[in-house]
């Protein structure tokens, strides 16, 4: 257990001192460590070992433990960084410091994989706090607007920390101890109001990693002005954090007897989470539809699909839990997937803006297929891994009782579709411009990455058993019924879900349809200069509508896609700004009245004892 | 009109299946477009005969060129044709097409249409009526019943003529040839 | 037109002939140098819209006539009372052999497509103007196929008579 | 097994030859209402045949990919949804796979009429997908009140539900869904008012303006099924389904001519109205009836 | 065992012995604080165990403590005085290479006699020796301050002089008060006389209040700190480096040690733990909107001496253990902060925070050093500045008291704004100004001399090793608060 930590955290300064000598040494050296990780998590399958790294710091002990429900995130972090930094081998060959680069992504996965090994809330906090400030350093990355972003994100994720920081604490100052299995399910056993303020104040930092709606809106600057393959990290993997502390107070602390019980206090949590979860996937589907920027469509994307994951997890029923950890796993293999596909375009064009990108389908043929896969993954297609997340999630949401939030979701849904078709047609489709004429191919190792990751949604898509068994040892161990689960999906009289079904029907139909289109009449290859133009020749320049792709449903929902909260908090921090101001201009700076401050100190001191006895 | 005769349809189907379906490219080039409204809505209805106006020559196989074809709509109508799928006819209306009508000495209009394109058909008058319409179309499905409507096998055949004709008058034409030019298309598609 | 205006025209430019057509339409024929100036005064006296520049081919007397018919936008603004739509025709002549003439565009920004016009059907070329490029025609014409010297029936005879019928070369 | 393997293969054979008849009879009644005297009814056959010898022109893998998916779609959906007592695959999935299903139509057109490179087919597509969601949001709310109302996701129960006691449309508190289903059915179908996807006369027929040769046939396949889709899934989720083939297609053809009837006189909506129209009032009626159905549970 | 006395006699005698060794050759004079840095620090670790159970007394010219001058080696003191030690010698060494022109004498000659004023302060046990030491101290920093001789510099000095006397001034009458009423200046024989009721009557605690206003100054609590913003950002680099490491943390001490053990007047604490917060909140709010670097870090050291403070006021052993440990944290990465902008300024030439861009580039190490020391002073985990933060926020909600919830929100908060603007100068350093070429290789890195760079690393190291394993120090410290705390065990183990 200890070698993962070990070699995480000494790989990453390892890489540092050997990128000094050679940057083939590095990338090598970079690449071993992460593959070491890759091999020592899948190692530990189903064992459960424990371990303490400090005996004492600062009178507690440091433990790590590893259970599935570890094990599971663990295996994503490791999966998704080992392919990042596989990734970002071409994509920062020419950039400036490269090798801070590596030291950070490195740094940032050890402080997540901390996270998810960590056995009681100090470690837990520690290994937190080197992820977010790493995260800062790698956002920043890119110079120019990225400062901002990197600023906007730190602020909020100290903000964050210190609420934790004061949660934890006020925990331990009723428990005396930080170990998660002594905390499990007695956190109730202090008063309700003691306990419903400690459980949201861990669950407010929780949610501003997980950018649930009224604290997103650092994600979206964050994530555009990442570096690609950081940007792949940020939001398959760094946004889940939030969402294992999540599962971790209201699955461990609360326990999920008492969190699905209708006790006055729990269920007014319960209810605030599920509204808040819905308006996370409504509102930033509609904001990602509107935008112009690859990457800022996929930012607000990563809202909206956390939303789905927090919606499927605050549910509380085996389906619900099952359902958001799924999604989990998906959204962290689509977005990724995604996000290197955008990456490379970005690394091949030089420029993430969709007006001006266009038909480069005919260039890159293997990332197109890499951000179609990726796009049905996103959307839900019967065949990819999205759906069978999503199918769960709507059966338990109507079965249980609840169909405005599945009619929320399900619109979220269609949000999902609209912007997901405007990434493909803007990037790929279309009439290719002359400048991008001659774009090669990406490069060999993003591709490779880019097919693994396409295999990864597909195969899960198609054989949902795989990771649904998994799911549902955990489900057992939080203490939840299980649900029977064969190889294709999940077999219950309320209506079952046989993936083998819907593959073999769409493959036959798709043989057939594909065997008369060939078999009737020779159709002749045209050229995208050989098109209708009511009898005129193609114009050269430009020959696609992409500005304003959806006008008129934007001019319809427009008032309602004002980001509000982002305004708000530029408001606040100006009060701040303001404010300090006025405090420093109380240093007048002439020396008589600094001698009046002290004589009136010490006149204050007397006379408050004198007439009042305060003292 | 031998549409409902099984036997007829069994044996030839490509050929009776062109005669009874005709997309007509809704392509207007000169006085005659506003003769083809009547043609097509409820008094004398076109579709009967199978006849649908479509908005794009991919979908359409019947191009009815109505009325003076000048020089600029001429680079139109040779991108038009050229944009659809193989088994197409072309229909003259009016005399202009045919030689040039009453703008036989106008410095302006074309005034041997099938110089430039293939004309399956010709419809006599100065814009016929919807009923003479109707029995160019009938005609034209006798041609293809005895497959003489054979415009677009002389258009691959002699493309090269077709072609220098058109770049004589218009210059250089900037879309590339349909067919490679310089050897003759003797195999004429099965 | 009210009497006011004629009178007007006729001090301001002595030497141009004015008479009435109908009781609509006021024709002013002047020689080529006070047109401009003319055109500027009676835009400013209620004549806003240049409907139209033409031009005649007098082929006999070797002159191009540039006519411009003039109209106010309102039917009752202020200068010109009176309830229909009064016409103001301006007639020029311009010498046929290499005929140029100065452009309106400063006065009247519309007349530009029609200067483009006059220039590619009757080769006038008007100093001044931004861009006398081609507007209609597709080929190009050694004699501008308006004037009346172009045979219209040779140049078809050559252009369009010698594109050969397709051969069948099969038979 | 093999009573499910020969449904699997003849359901969509059946489902096309009705969907072309219901082309052929829309095309019939549009004429005559248009006081004309119209095609034969089997003209869309004809056309489709004529199609099918032209060949075409295609512009890449992914053009004919793009058709091949949403045909595929089209044929994959027919299992799910029962036709009168046959339903194939009612194990697998139920409402939610229809649901997901549906949208595989619209992404097929999209990627080919993307792949055409040609503005008039994305300004098609940007329409369709608007529109989609404008009628989806009633939709939903009307497919989430009957579920909820029969507590099930699988459509066959569905049907056994209905059958034992009143059809859903008369059934007091699946009224209004009903209703609402109606006024939206159009748009679901892409019928006359709500075609202004393949508006010939704006965007030059939308996506579908590089469709040459056998593209268009199979364009025409893909319609006439989602015609016969549509009804078929009002008919099995608000009339009752059928216990035998013809009286399922005496329904759905009743459906189909009301349909048809009603939307024949209107001119073509603009994509806004459409939506708005949509977003008013079918969505309240759909809403309300969520509500009450969810009061009722 | 060493005896205690050498910590003040060996600096001294070396400060006076260095205008001699002047004479053979001044490059030897820069040495000698060196040694006698290194001697203290050698000395007072080794006192460490040895004063863990039972403080070392020292009689000073054979008289029994009531009577006669006497060091009392405590854990505390001992404490202090190591970390002032380690403290100097950093410094000292940065100064080697720091301090060229001018009359580098007189700058070795003052800044022995700061240190020893400060290691005075720390171990005496008599009141009015505790004055002398503290004179001692403030003098030569008037002097220091003024050392680099430009107009800001003088004026800086000149306004912390005279806020400076008036400040002793106050601590004199405190002292006179309190002869007068108990005719002994041992702080233990004061002690026993008040008593331990806690309740006092209106002279003693006028005298307190005068020697807190006094001593205060130096402490630089919010009402009284006006001179330390000008004092530290003109005053040279190593100057205000020991003054916020050093001279502040003595004063802080000397309030506490009056407050805790001469007084034991626990009413105090409450008003010590509201002027912690409100000089926490002053100082970060006032450090908020600075552009120019080392006025920026003096008011971020006013912020963290509120923190501390705040820390020292709650009076439970977490808390007070909390404080002295964001004392050393502070008193170690704040130095180091004040070492390195030494250089980038005089690098980039200008004090303002825009000049700063680029220096990722152009001084590696030194940016390295002044980033770990940022994130150290906001309490990221990894660095010292975590244990401190993280103890006192523990103390204050071990309360459970409303009124704490609500004053470590508000210390919570300044931290926030602390991060803000630390996080700014960060990204400035790292990742604006001309973007170099990748392979324009290693082209004019204009690194810190060794002499700068050999103290920043050692700072660096303790600051990470205190923050990986701050174990022992805890330990350290939670003996120091007791000895603190229980006030009798102080009179027992001084009077015997």
């Amino acid at each position: 257990m200890q070698i993962i930590l070990l070699t995480s955290f000494g790989g990453a300064f390892a890489t540092y001192l050997l990128a000094k000598i050679s940057s083939r040494l590095r990338d090598v050296c970079a690449v071993i460590v992460s593959g070491l990780l890759v091999v020592f998590v899948a190692l530990l399958y189903n064992k459960t070992p424990a371990a303490t790294l400090i005996p004492s710091f600062v009178g507690a002990p440091l433990t790590v433990r590893l259970n599935m429900l570890s094990w599971f995130f663990a295996i994503a972090i490791v999966v998704v960084g080992f392919l990042s930094i596989v990734f970002s081998f071409s994509y920062i060959k020419g950039k400036e410091r490269a090798d801070f680069y590596y030291l950070m992504m490195l740094l940032v996965n050890a402080g997540m994989i901390g996270i998810v090994l960590s056995a009681d809330l100090l470690t837990f906090y520690i290994f937190w706090e080197i992820m977010s400030w790493g995260a800062f350093l790698l956002i920043s990355y890119n110079r120019g607007p990225a400062l901002r972003a990197g600023m906007k994100y730190i602020v909020m994720s100290v903000i964050g920390s210190v609420v934790m920081l004061a949660g934890i604490l006020s925990l331990y100052a009723v428990y005396e101890t930080f170990v998660f299995s002594e905390l499990a399910g007695r956190i109730a056993s202090a008063s309700p109001a003691y306990s419903l303020a400690c459980a949201s104040m861990l669950c407010i930092a929780f949610a501003i990693k997980n950018a649930v709606v009224p604290l997103h809106t650092w994600l979206p600057d964050a994530h555009s002005e990442a570096p690609a393959p950081f940007s792949a990290v940020l939001s398959g993997i760094l946004i889940k954090m939030g969402t294992y502390g999540l599962i971790l107070v209201l699955y461990l602390f609360v326990g999920v007897k008492l969190f699905i019980s209708p006790t006055y206090v729990w269920r007014g949590f319960r209810f605030v989470l599920l509204v808040l979860a819905s308006i996370t996937i409504l509102v930033p589907s509609f904001i990602a539809v509107m935008q112009n920027d690859a990457k800022k469509v996929l930012a607000w994307s990563s809202i909206a699909q956390a939303g789905y994951i927090i919606l499927g997890i605050t549910f509380g029923t085996t389906l619900g839990f099952a359902a958001g950890m799924f999604h989990f796993l998906n959204h962290a293999t689509f977005k990724a997937l995604l996000f290197f596909g955008i990456g490379a375009v970005e690394y091949r064009t030089k420029t993430r803006d969709l007006n001006s990108l266009g038909g480069l389908l005919k260039r890159m043929p293997i990332t197109f297929i890499a951000v179609l896969v990726g796009t049905c993954g996103l959307i839900g297609i019967p065949l990819t891994n999205g759906f069978v997340s999503k199918w769960l999630l709507y059966k338990t949401l109507i079965l249980e009782g609840s169909p405005f939030l599945a009619f929320i979701a399900l619109i979220g849904t269609w949000g999902t579709i609209l912007y997901g078709y405007k990434l493909l047609h803007h990037v790929f489709l279309g009439q290719l411009p002359e400048k991008y004429k001659n774009v090669r191919k990406a490069p060999a190792s993003m591709q490779f990455v880019l097919i693994i990751l396409s295999l990864a949604v597909v195969v899960l898509g198609i054989l949902p058993g795989i990771p649904l068994k998994l799911i549902n040892t955990i489900a057992v161990s939080m203490g939840m019924d299980s649900m029977n689960i064969n190889i294709f999906g999940i077999a219950s009289e309320t209506g079952a879900l046989n993936t083998v079904n819907i593959l073999s029907v769409l493959a036959a139909a798709g043989i057939v349809v594909w065997i008369i289109l060939k078999a009737s009449k020779k159709s002749t290859r045209i050229s995208q200069e050989d098109n209708y133009a009511a009898g005129a020749a193609i114009p050269a320049e430009r020959y696609s509508y992409t500005v304003d792709f959806y006008n008129p449903l934007y001019r319809m929902i427009r008032r309602y896609l004002r980001d509000i909260f982002d305004e708000f908090y530029y408001w606040i921090a100006g009060r701040v700004q303001a404010f300090s101001d006025m405090v420093r201009r109380l240093y007048v700076g002439d020396v008589g009245c600094y001698a009046m401050y002290i004589l009136l100190f010490l006149s204050a001191l007397i006379l408050s004892q004198v007439w009042w006895r305060v003292w | 009109m031998d549409r409902n005769k099984i036997g007829k349809w069994l044996k030839q189907p490509a050929k009776m299946a062109n005669k009874y379906s005709l997309n007509a490219v809704y392509f207007c080039t000169g006085c005659g477009i506003i003769e083809i409204p009547p043609v097509i809505t409820a008094r004398w209805d076109a579709e009967r005969f199978g006849i649908i106006p479509v908005a794009t020559p991919r979908q359409g196989n019947l191009f009815m060129i109505t009325g003076y074809v000048s020089l600029k709509t001429l680079r139109a109508i040779i991108r038009t044709y050229e944009q659809m799928p193989d088994p197409k006819y072309t229909v003259g209306f009016g005399s202009c097409p045919i030689n040039g009508g009453m703008y036989w000495d106008s410095y302006n209009t074309i005034k041997h249409l099938d110089r430039y394109i293939p004309v399956d058909g010709w419809i006599a008058g100065c814009m016929p009526r919807p009923e003479a319409v109707f029995i160019g179309v009938t005609h034209l499905w006798t041609l293809i019943e005895k497959d003489m409507a054979n415009g677009y096998l002389r258009y691959r055949e002699h493309y090269d003529q077709y072609r220098g004709n058109q770049e004589k008058l218009l210059g250089k034409l900037d879309w590339p040839p349909l067919y490679a030019t310089g050897i003759a298309q003797k195999e004429i598609a099965a | 037109m009210n009497e006011g205006l004629k009178e007007k025209l006729e001090k301001a430019f002595p030497h141009a002939a004015i008479t009435s057509m109908r009781d609509t339409d006021y024709v002013v024929t002047a020689d080529k140098e006070s047109v401009l100036s003319l055109l500027a005064y009676v835009k400013d006296a209620g004549f806003d819209h240049l409907t139209l520049i033409s031009c005649v081919d007098w082929i006999d007397e070797g002159e191009f006539e540039l006519v411009y018919i003039l109209s106010p936008y309102m039917k009752d603004n202020e200068q010109i009372s009176g309830n229909e739509k009064i016409n103001l025709i301006l007639k020029t002549r311009i010498a046929r052999g290499n005929p140029a003439f100065q452009t309106v565009t400063h006065i009247f920004e519309n007349a530009e497509p029609y200067e483009r016009e006059l220039h590619e059907l009757f080769g006038v070329h008007f100093e001044g103007h931004k861009r006398l490029i081609p507007l209609f025609l597709e080929r190009a014409y050694d004699i501008p196929p308006f004037r009346k010297d172009f045979d219209t029936r040779r140049y078809v005879k050559e252009v369009f008579d010698n594109i050969p019928a397709i051969q069948d070369i099969k038979a | 097994m093999v009573a499910t393997v020969a449904q699997c293969v003849l359901l969509p054979v059946l489902g096309i030859v009705i969907g072309l008849f219901f082309l052929g009879l829309y095309r019939k009644i549009m004429a005559r209402l248009h006081w004309r005297y119209g095609p034969p009814l089997i003209q869309p056959v004809i056309d489709i045949l004529r199609l099918f010898f032209q060949g075409g022109m295609s512009h890449g893998a992914v053009f004919d990919f793009g058709l091949v998916l949403s045909l595929a779609g089209a044929m994959a959906i027919i299992l799910f949804i029962p036709f009168a007592q046959w339903c194939p695959l009612q194990g697998s999935g139920g409402m939610l796979v229809i649901l997901y299903l549906m949208l595989l139509m619209p992404l097929g057109t999209a990627l080919s009429g993307g792949e055409a490179a040609n503005p008039n087919a994305s300004i098609g597509i940007s329409r369709k997908l608007i529109l989609a969601l404008g009628y989806e949001v009633p939709l939903l709310l009307i497919l989430l009140s009957v579920m909820s109302y029969y507590s099930t996701i699988s459509i066959v129960d569905i049907v056994r539900g209905q059958q034992a006691s009143v059809w859903a449309l008369f059934s007091w508190p699946l009224a209004l869904p009903g209703i609402a289903y109606i006024l939206i059915l159009p748009a679901v179908l892409g019928v006359r008012p709500f075609d202004t996807t393949t508006a010939p006369q704006e965007i030059s027929s939308g996506p579908l303006v590089e469709y040459g040769g056998k593209y268009l046939a199979f364009e025409h396949i893909i319609h006439a099924l989602s015609l016969f889709l549509g009804i078929s899934l009002f008919v099995n989720l608000f009339l009752g389904g059928a216990a035998n083939p013809i009286v399922f297609f005496v329904k759905i053809l009743v459906v189909f001519v009301a349909c048809v009837c009603i939307n024949a006189v209107f001119p073509r909506l603009r994509i806004e109205q459409a939506v708005s129209y949509l977003w008013k009032w079918p969505t309240a009626i759909a809403f309300l009836g969520l509500v009450v159905v969810s009061l009722v549970k | 065992m060493v005896n205690p006395v050498l910590l003040l006699a060996v600096p001294l005698g070396l400060a006076f012995l260095t205008p001699l060794l002047a004479f053979i050759s001044d490059r030897i004079a820069r040495y000698v604080p060196v040694a006698g840095m290194l001697f203290n620090c050698v000395v007072s670790v080794s006192l460490i165990p040895s004063v863990l159970n039972r403080p070392i007394i020292v009689q000073t010219g054979g008289f029994a403590p009531p009577f006669g001058i006497n060091l009392v080696a405590g854990p505390l003191g001992i404490t202090l005085a190591a970390v002032i030690a380690l403290v100097g010698l950093a410094v000292s060494v940065y100064g080697l290479a720091y301090v060229k022109e001018g009359a580098t004498v007189k700058y070795h000659v003052l800044y022995l006699l700061l240190l020893t004023g400060a290691t005075g302060v720390v171990l005496t046990g008599d009141i009015f020796n505790l004055f002398v030491f503290y004179e001692i101290l403030c003098i030569s920093s008037y002097a220091l301050v003024a050392y680099s001789g430009d107009k800001n510099g003088v004026e800086a000095a000149v306004k912390y002089l005279i806020q400076g006397s008036i400040g002793s001034g106050l601590a004199l009458i405190g002292i006179a008060i309190l002869y007068g009423v108990f005719g002994t200046l041992n702080m233990a024989d004061i002690a026993r006389n008040i008593g331990s009721t806690g309740i006092l009557n209106t002279t003693l605690f006028i005298a307190l209040a005068f020697m807190v206003a006094g001593f205060g100054v130096e402490a630089a609590v919010f009402p009284l700190n006006a001179w330390l913003p000008d004092a530290h950002s003109s005053a040279p680099a190593p100057i205000s480096a020991i003054l916020s490491g050093i001279a502040i943390k003595v004063g802080i001490y000397v309030v506490v040690r009056i407050v805790f053990t001469v007084f034991g007047a626990p009413s105090m604490f409450m008003l010590l733990v509201v002027i912690g917060v409100v000089t926490l909140l002053i100082g970060e709010m006032s450090a908020f909107s600075q552009n120019n670097i080392k006025r920026m870090l003096a008011y971020s050291s006013v912020g963290q001496v509120g923190l501390i403070v705040f820390a020292l006021g709650m009076a439970t052993t977490g808390g007070i253990s909390g404080g002295l440990f964001q004392i050393i944290s502070h008193a170690l990465a704040k130095s180091l902060l004040f070492l390195a902008t030494g250089y980038m300024i005089y690098r980039s030439g200008s004090m303002e925070i825009s000049s700063l861009q680029g220096m990722g580039k152009r001084m590696p190490l030194t940016c390295c050093a002044f980033t770990i020391g940022a994130f150290s002073l906001v309490g990221l985990p990894p660095f010292a500045g975590f244990p401190g933060k993280f103890m006192i926020v523990r103390a204050a909600i071990a309360q459970q008291q409303h009124l704490f919830t609500f004053l470590i929100a508000l210390v919570l908060f300044g931290t926030i704004i602390e991060a803000c603007y630390f996080f700014r100068i960060v990204q400035a350093a790292y990742f604006t100004g001309p973007r170099e070429e990748p392979d324009a290789g290693k082209q004019r890195r204009e690194e810190a001399p060794l002499f700068a760079l050999a103290p920043m690393l050692g700072l660096l190291v303790f600051i990470i090793a205190l923050g990986v394993y701050p174990e022992p120090v805890i330990r350290l410290l939670d003996s120091c608060a007791a000895e603190l705390l229980n006030r009798f065990d102080y009179i027992k183990g001084v009077l015997g």
